[in-house]
């Protein structure tokens, strides 16, 4: 059962994920107006928010410790921050910094924290298989590690995430995988794509459990992964969820959603997980004043690490050429870095490949 | 092959502009309205018209049954394809960026482009695969390469790159009505998106009529007797640029545009470099065992006594990196163009 | 219902498989003995043969025209007997002749037949996508065709074979796949790969009928693959089913099993679906001298397309360069030919690449 | 960087011979009793002992808990391979044939070969992938491929094919102890199958200890002031027999055996192709946009003024073919090196 203080943990981290969207919009549109181009701007790239995601994150890594890994697909926000993965550094990645997480190489469909077990990668159900070697990692070493696999609805038609469940299952691995449903896969709705209404029936035929979550209820998130996760960490192997979630914006930044009824739209936007809540936890018996000061936190916490993040460097442009291999060959294996006459003159980065 | 040399402000010599992207289309219009067992598959092909546009308008013309959006599936649709081609239908599928080749690469090597010679040519594959390539808007590692060599490296598919409205349209023409698997590669900043600004060069004048460029034309973009530049896709017009900012100084470069990878139009390269001694190769994908390499052994293997120097740009051998000031880094400029023409001429 | 001709049908391809199995085994160790050398011989290359699989084949394929589609895997003969592709052009291409069903390129994991549009490949569940192909095509046509593709239960784990049913099943296409369930995946069993014992519950995920048929009876085969490819014709949408066969050899030819138990074997042995219909025929009052006569005239057909096959030319080295394309290029792609003096001073080849 | 120059008799100066396969299955075995975070992972690895002897006596030794047979699902188990790898294991993951990439290559290239460097660094992908490779005993076109450039071409993969026992053993330690990602390429010709007999050459010498062989320093097997070869694989030895051949017309051919494609001696190509002047490249892959293309490139780029003469043999961009008299047209034998060699030194 689910206690006010881990009611209290999860509120918190869905407001901090919302306020981290909210502002990262507001950076990202940058240099971007009145004209959207994708590559203007402080924060150029594709940039997929989570708004109306934030139970699924909240309630499944609540479980979670930091031996745990997670991957996470390409909307990996509020996932990364009910990880634990380190605000600062992933905003400064975001906003291709050298002091952010991957050196200003992964942005944010890239985010890589080691220590506390979290990736994300932009290719549709590509973080599946890892998870399962994390998982199988852990199994060997006779841990009780697990790992949690996220991924969108539009991802289970993806052979990666079947041939995942199978193995997970044959080798009754510790591993959970969430399947957050927000309806579409860009501008595909769900019944375009399978005939499935309930995408954990794909565990069905890998004598896998499987159970959906009706609505995005972080409560309701939290019990069917508590007894996921449980069980895998418990050694009795693998499970599938679906969670109900909503996208309130569209697929990507600048996606007008043209093929989107209006009335969807709204459906979207009037279901929000994060009001229902803290009307859970003011029926608990939670203040507004206590919610206020989470909020308050949580956005000053946001505003911060954004802060931090623009103020750090650019990474050098020589360090392009760096973390190609961890053990460097002893020569190059092209005359790379030739591309500017710069980087030609500097005889150090080439050393690095 | 004697290329058409045909003078880069040629096509232009028409009223009507069109960007890449509509060209490209108006071809695939065509060509659905001529043969009803044309139809294009993929993901937000239908009512989002292509995340690049690449089939702006198709669904409202043709209707759901011939312009389809199908599950993120790419092994599935894409093997699907094939199979509906070797039925004698005229699918185009489209592989939304080529990035994400690796969760269909079998389908694609193994049946698209080798069936027709493992059955004795009993079998043709009909199909075209339209895919987006290409950086410059910071999208890392999974969303900008161009892999042109992995495409071309393999036997069984024709490989179009195109680098102008002009030229998207033709080949497009000619991808439909090939009775090969042909792959379509569009680079994303020429496709004169609105979100994605596209330089000058690619939005050219565009016949109304259907048209064809043959495979295997290289096409000069631009004549000169100095220093060869053979390149494709956003790059020919980085070296127009490049060979523009050249002409005050007194340097004259030629600027070879590929535009099929597959078949590969070597005589065009030869004459170039047997005409201008030095021989830049500039390439948006990795540089090792790819598109560059291969320019420069045609060149050594046909021309190399009038051979003086060569030299190549392409990305080095590492990952495409996220971050502005690393991405600009690894994709060749303008700039380094030019700095590596006037390296040669020196 | 089976009707008694149909039997008879069955049972003289069934037959007709198997003894064409048995001689092409003979013609295969030619050259191999006493050393086994699987590069050595008239026929190179691996060669898996299908002895206790031929009710599947039979079984599905008679209620098949010659414009339906197969495409079968690397263990192929017993279906393309039962679909109808020409036995001396069949066998040619397993020799390796310039006659053969593809001018020698494929071999035995490679026959093409447009006749009959059959196709088999090498990669496992590689048939899938295309079948899936086929069958759009006949929807789009609005043809009553259907495609079926074949695969083994090794292949149920494989992605291109899980998206497959996803997509067939989304968009009701006249598809239905067949799982051969022989226990192996060369020396894997399947409940080393899989927890599901019943490989067509892999069709519950994506809400597509699956049936499996216990033993390898061709009437029981036949009567559920009516039923599934009825379905499909009358555009009722795909169907997976799953028969029980056995692997009466090993692998390939050259596999000595030493991973497989001796009572797996025997298991094996004893129960052959051909003696099954041999007894059901006589039941239903067929007398011996017509299997007698049956099976005479499968070994006549058999022994005669062999004896055809032999007799074929090789091909000429320079075919070689034929057939990459259906519409060679004007130019090569490379100076291919060059390899040998001999095709270099051959002016043609060249053209057709 | 300068090679080691190793005579290529030398390493057979020990008593005990190996092939190919018992000498990889040495290192992979001593790897796993000093380190209990290696595992080998694969499909028929265990009971079979690998359809090419890749794992042969592993299972009795180390049990299924190190020696796993997994199902036919290459995407989730090599990406399995990741993930394991970058939670600290040292895993080995087969797959079969390299021709099965394409159902697995987004694991393999966009995980495997580039987490490390989109992780900026803070991940490393200690694993290797090992692969049969190669033609010659007509499999046709799904099972006979090298795919050499292919690998190379697609940055953050180190790319390893032995050509002898004693160069397998060796670079076999030395991909297991690196903390990068190595595929390891054995060619089923070489692997010294009691089935698929192998040329003389790969079986060698193999010392008992282990050793290991840097990546990145390719071995003259033969050492020649007339015509250079580069090659790797199977047609190393199919060179030395040219060159051997040609002794007694007094053609001196110098062999030099790559041993890694990434990354690529290229110093030593250099050397040698200064010292003779003519440069043939041999290759099992296919020859446009791959391995023979890029040694071109480099040997142009790095010693044009050197360089008199280039050819390349490699298979000629068509499918593998079936019957006998097709795939030896298009694989490249000994007298077709020999004629090559020939003609470069008129
Ligand atoms: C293999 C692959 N195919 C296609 C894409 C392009 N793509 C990126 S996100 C997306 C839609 C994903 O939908 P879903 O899984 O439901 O996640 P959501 O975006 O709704 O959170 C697609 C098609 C991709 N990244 N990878
Ligand atoms: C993608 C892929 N992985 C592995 C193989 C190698 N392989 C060929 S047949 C086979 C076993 C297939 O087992 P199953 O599907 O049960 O068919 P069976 O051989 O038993 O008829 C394997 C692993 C392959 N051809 N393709
Ligand atoms: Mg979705
Ligand atoms: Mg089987």
């Amino acid at each position: 059962m689910v206690s006010v203080t881990e009611m209290q943990t999860m509120y918190e981290q869905m407001v901090t994920a919302r306020y981290y969207e909210e502002r990262l919009q507001e950076e990202y549109l940058v240099g971007k107006q009145p004209a959207f181009d994708i590559s203007a701007g402080p924060i150029p790239g594709e940039l997929h928010l989570a708004a109306g995601h934030e139970s699924s994150g909240a309630g499944v890594c609540i479980h979670l410790r930091d031996d745990d890994t997670v991957t996470a697909p390409h909307r990996p926000h509020h996932i990364a921050i009910a990880k634990g993965v380190d605000l600062k550094k992933m905003t400064a990645e975001i906003f291709g910094r050298e002091t952010g997480l991957c050196r200003g190489k992964g942005g944010h469909m890239h985010l890589f924290d080691p220590d506390v077990n979290f990736a994300c990668s932009g290719i549709i159900a590509q973080g599946c298989p890892p998870a399962v070697g994390a998982a199988m990692a852990a199994k060997k070493r006779n841990t009780d590690s697990v790992a949690v696999a996220f991924l969108g609805e539009g991802a289970i038609d993806q052979g990666g995430f079947l041939e995942s469940l199978n193995l997970a299952a044959v080798q009754d691995l510790p591993v959970v995988f969430v399947i957050e449903d927000n309806d579409w896969a860009i501008s595909m709705p769900k019944d375009r794509v399978t005939d499935v209404e309930d995408g954990s029936r794909r565990a069905w035929g890998f004598d896998m459990p499987g159970e959906r979550v009706d609505s995005d209820d972080a409560v309701a998130v939290y019990e069917a992964a508590e007894k996921a996760i449980m069980r895998a960490r418990d050694g009795n192997g693998p499970s599938l969820i679906e969670v109900q979630v909503h996208r309130r914006m569209g697929h990507f930044m600048g996606d007008a959603e043209a093929y989107r009824p209006e009335a969807d739209i709204e459906r979207a936007k009037q279901r929000d997980s994060i009001e229902r809540l803290a009307d859970d936890l003011r029926a608990h018996g939670v203040e507004d004043d206590e919610l206020d000061e989470i909020r308050e936190r949580a956005h000053e916490r946001v505003d911060e690490a954004i802060a931090w993040a623009k103020e750090q460097p650019e990474p050098d442009p020589s360090t392009a050429y760096e973390n190609v291999f961890t053990n460097p060959p002893a020569q190059t294996a092209t005359d790379g870095g030739a591309n500017t006459s710069d980087a030609s003159s500097d005889g150090d980065e080439g050393g690095d490949r | 092959m004697a290329t058409e040399s045909r003078d880069y402000t040629e096509a232009t010599e028409t009223d009507r502009e069109l960007t890449m992207s509509r060209a490209m289309v108006e071809a695939i219009a065509w060509e659905m309205r001529e043969n009803e067992e044309v139809f294009y598959m993929g993901e937000d092909v239908a009512d989002y018209g292509g995340i690049f546009s690449s089939t702006t308008g198709l669904l409202d013309e043709f209707g759901r049954d011939r312009v389809m959006d199908v599950p993120i599936s790419e092994t599935a649709y894409l093997g699907a394809a094939v199979g509906a081609a070797q039925a004698g239908m005229r699918p185009i599928a489209e592989l939304m960026f080529v990035d994400f080749f690796g969760v269909a690469m079998d389908q694609i090597y193994n049946n698209m482009a080798k069936n027709t010679y493992m059955s004795g040519g009993s079998f043709s594959v009909p199909m075209v695969l339209t895919t987006a390539v290409g950086g410059t808007y910071n999208d890392a590692g999974q969303h900008s390469q161009t892999l042109y060599g992995t495409f071309a490296h393999l036997p069984g598919m024709k490989v179009v790159v195109p680098s102008t409205a002009y030229d998207a349209k033709g080949l497009m023409h000619s991808a439909i009505r090939d009775d090969d698997p042909v792959v379509y590669m569009f680079h994303k900043r020429l496709m004169g998106l609105g979100w994605m600004p596209s330089p000058p060069g690619p939005k050219t004048g565009v016949p109304e009529e259907d048209y064809t460029i043959p495979f295997g034309e290289a096409d000069i973009k631009r004549h000169g007797s100095d220093v060869t530049v053979v390149t494709l896709g956003l790059h020919v017009h980085r070296a127009l640029d490049a060979a523009s900012q050249l002409e005050d100084d007194g340097i004259d470069a030629e600027v070879v545009d590929l535009r099929t990878l597959v078949p590969l139009d070597t005589e065009t390269i030869l004459d170039s470099v047997r005409k201008t001694g030095k021989l830049l190769v500039v390439d948006e994908d990795y540089q090792s065992f790819g598109v560059t390499g291969e320019i420069i052994a045609r060149a050594a293997e046909g021309a190399l006594d009038d051979l003086s120097a060569v030299k190549r740009l392409a990305i080095p051998d590492v990952p495409i990196p996220y971050a502005r000031s690393l991405e600009d880094e690894v994709n060749p400029g303008t700039d380094d163009i030019a700095a590596a023409i006037r390296e040669l001429h020196e």
